[in-house]
């Protein structure tokens, strides 16, 4: 059974420390609350894996002490540049870095969403990311002479967390376009949504509704979450607030700034909430 | 053609560069060659499609994040854009930092896709606005992509060409290097040498990269800068005055 | 460009003897004109590739010799039973079978789509099938000790051909929840459409209907064809004609009554189309 | 409870099986898995989510034709059915033909997604009405899946027991033998020694399968006639008069 009458506060308390959490990027539906939420709880030792690349998320629950790992093809925060968190994390040596590309994220993903152990894939030979990941292998074509593969193993997050616009009370959620959602969710063990709104008519039931919703069958918990993706956007609902990500993208810059910014929008009686 | 701002001239040279084909991807955070994908395309009377990562209404895909890269690994996508936080002679590029890795002194985003579609898109044009030999480096520190692949690598595509704030280079796979092959108007060849890291060809004498001519620009300052404001309305005030 | 002006003959015309043909089975939307008209042009040396199966499509085309190799999970008319012009070509020998099972023809047909030359998959090892197919290979699973899988090679059709309730003139093309026929479009060389209805609004424009979109980028041509699915029935649309279809089950289980069919349904003054 | 329809028995029967599960899939064409999956669902109060192939109603995939397997693969589905053109005592199925493939003497549709659910699905139960040699035979011509698989194959999934009109068999992977389990009301062991063309265990007493009580009866009757009705009109017509 799928639960939609969780609170945030829950939602986060069932993310464990040391999951492997699968988390999508910043124009795919961030379920900011949830990440405020851990943030708040003292998260630790989170392995985030950018679907397929993380922005505002990434670089909170790193800046907040709550990622040993990144897997991800990119850490960005869009025209602002670099995320300044991450950046400082990674000059440190504080997290493990498992650089990626999309595409192999992708792969892994659907890897995993499929039951098998890896997926081949073209590129990627020749690049540094190959030397430094020793979990992907180079493998040859069988099919053909000469030709070598990637295989990029599944990615199997223990966790997928994102925010809809809409979830009905069978944990069916609506994502429209964004079936890199989907994918998350079909590929990791449990899977946490947070809603704009929760609806009372099954979203299923329509068949053009239906073609954009992940079924409840994949959905472990649904809460609901007005304004979830704030401060980033959520495609169709609401834009990004560009006053408030420059101000933390200023505050993240320094140690004492995101403090402040932790203290004023993270820890603050549940200010955003 | 004096009133001609940089990034026009840059829309106007990129735009030719797609001129014929039939499909072109854009990735995010890339207004200049956004608008020179989405000139060609008005110029071609819808022959050519665009997508334009980021963009409600100039993307067609609808089967996630992972359709780029599918549709780019079945041949269905002509050309495509990368920049890197470094570029070498040999159109190796470096998304992802200066030093030693995993611990860079500089560390940029990461490599997105680059690693993928950097091999399997025929016609890839780097775009790096900045012109400096901190950009344009003898070898990158990290190589997210490689300019080049051996013989037993599949690898329909790699780089086209290589524009800059200063001038275009051609990419010569065989021979591994760039050539020089114009230098936008108030630049010099002398500059362009000065201020790339890199060792290039060029040609005895080289031309200069031609400006857009009045239907054109006109085409570009409005129907293109209405476009291409819907996703990025900030470059589209600042170049275009409109939004 | 994509053509939403084709007749049906048209398309028809523009699918080659000796295609690679990948057909949808009898629920998920059958572009029946097309497949009279390939008849009526006498289309020869069909590789049909059923997704994962085909019905009446398959046993009409096997039955008018339009086809040299079947490549399938299996043929059925449903709760008619077993498709009588398969059951007698498989007796003969006169057609080239190459049986398959369900997810490894959804498998080849996503290594097309992801442009890689095979995936790995689980089961199959110790059935008889993996016997007869000489074209897949037994592989070892290179992140395990002594796992063995089944490597399933892509599958490239050159043509994909299906029917749907609405298309654009962009050649976009509403497939609600048929996923299996999207894959088809991206897997397939070249995709021809039939639609109940080109309609003059773009399919893409509204994010709930695009979620369900194939997009003309994948689209060759689109034909308007009314009940263009019939006999056999379209999902939402219409229901199967079971009379008319029991109607050839009896009619195709002797070599005389399905050459009757034929002329009654086929060959008559274009008395469906 | 003498008014108790076969089909009743075995759909009460079957549900029996099902009882504790969280997802049981129903392939296309199996009127009575498909009952007996929604009586298990009725009685579970919802805790069992049960995906109807051919259902509009009942089933809640979004993915395409690939999404049963996938979810299969991925230990999301519990139970499934499965039937044969021949079954053989060690639970190998047969879905192709008769005779030596490919030209077989005949034919049957054809494999579906035998050969990888029988592997990946925890209980598989096999289902088939006609219970004769014919169909129960010494050893299938034609392997669609086999009953057990050697060690080192990835196999999470197997026959659970064998469901006909006469009677159900367990299966054990070890013995690689089926067992009696019970006689349906009105057949004999002798009966079902000489229609049975495989060797099988049996206990000393053979206990009959128990009919369903007035409660299940009228479940079955009422709204689980109603619910498989949407997919199975002629089978609800005939068995409950409801359409």
């Amino acid at each position: 059974m799928v639960f939609t009458s969780h609170e945030i506060e829950q939602i986060a308390a069932r993310i464990p420390d040391g999951a492997k959490i699968a988390l999508p990027p910043d124009y795919s539906g961030c379920a900011m609350a949830v990440i405020r939420a851990l943030i708040r709880r003292g998260a630790k030792n989170l392995h985030i894996v950018g679907v397929p690349s993380v922005g505002l998320q990434g670089d909170m629950l790193i800046g907040a002490g709550c990622v040993a790992t990144l897997e991800t093809a990119a850490v960005t925060m869009g025209e602002l540049g670099i995320a300044p968190r991450f950046i400082n994390a990674a000059k440190q040596g504080s997290i493990k870095l498992l650089d990626g590309t999309c595409p192999a994220i992708h792969a892994g993903l659907q890897a995993a969403e499929k039951g098998i152990p890896y997926m081949p894939l073209r590129g990627i030979l020749g690049s540094d990311l190959l030397e430094h990941r020793d979990d992907w292998k180079r493998g040859e074509n069988p099919f053909g002479e000469d030709d070598p593969l990637v295989l990029i193993p599944a990615i199997k997050p223990d966790v997928a967390l994102f925010h809809v616009a809409k979830a009905d009370r069978k944990g069916n959620a609506w994502i429209g376009v964004r079936r890199e959602l989907m994918l998350m969710a079909h590929a990791a063990k449990q899977t946490f949504i947070t809603a704009e709104e929760i609806v009372e008519e099954d979203l299923l039931a329509d068949e053009i509704v239906a073609a954009g919703t992940i079924p409840g069958l994949y959905v472990t918990a649904v809460a609901e979450a007005k304004q979830g993706a704030w401060p980033v956007g959520l495609g169709g609902r609401y834009a990004p607030d560009a006053a408030h990500i420059a101000q933390y993208y200023e505050q993240a810059r320094s140690d004492d700034g995101f403090q402040r910014y932790l203290a004023d929008h993270v820890y603050a009686p549940k200010a955003a909430e | 053609m004096s009133d001609c701002k940089p990034e026009e001239l840059l829309i106007a040279a990129i735009a030719d560069m797609l001129t014929g084909l039939r499909h072109v991807a854009v990735g995010n955070s890339s207004p200049i060659p956004g608008a020179a994908a989405l000139l060609t395309r008005a110029r071609s009377k819808g022959e050519l499609r665009v997508s334009l990562l980021g963009s409600r209404k100039h993307t067609a895909f609808t089967d996630g994040g992972k359709e780029l890269f599918d549709c780019a690994a079945e041949g269905r996508i002509d050309a495509f854009f990368l920049g890197g936080g470094q570029i070498d002679g040999e159109a190796n590029i470096n998304l992802v930092g200066i030093g030693e890795y995993p611990q860079t002194k500089v560390r940029f985003p990461g490599s997105f896709g680059s690693a993928y579609l950097y091999y399997l898109i025929p016609r890839v044009i780097l775009f790096r606005e900045e012109h400096t030999d901190r950009v344009l480096v003898p070898k990158v520190d990290f190589i997210s992509a490689p300019g080049t692949s051996p013989a037993n690598v599949y690898r329909p595509g790699g780089p086209h060409a290589l524009v800059t704030g200063r001038c275009i280079f051609d990419f010569d796979k065989q021979a591994k290097r760039f050539t020089l092959r114009s230098v936008h108007p108030g630049h010099s060849v002398q500059e362009i040498r000065e201020n790339t890291g890199f060792d290039f060809d060029m040609p005895a004498s080289v031309p200069e990269t031609p400006t857009p001519d009045a239907e054109t620009l006109a085409l570009i300052r409005g129907r293109i800068g209405e476009e291409i404001a819907e996703t990025y309305p900030a470059f589209a005030a600042r170049v275009f005055a409109a939004a």
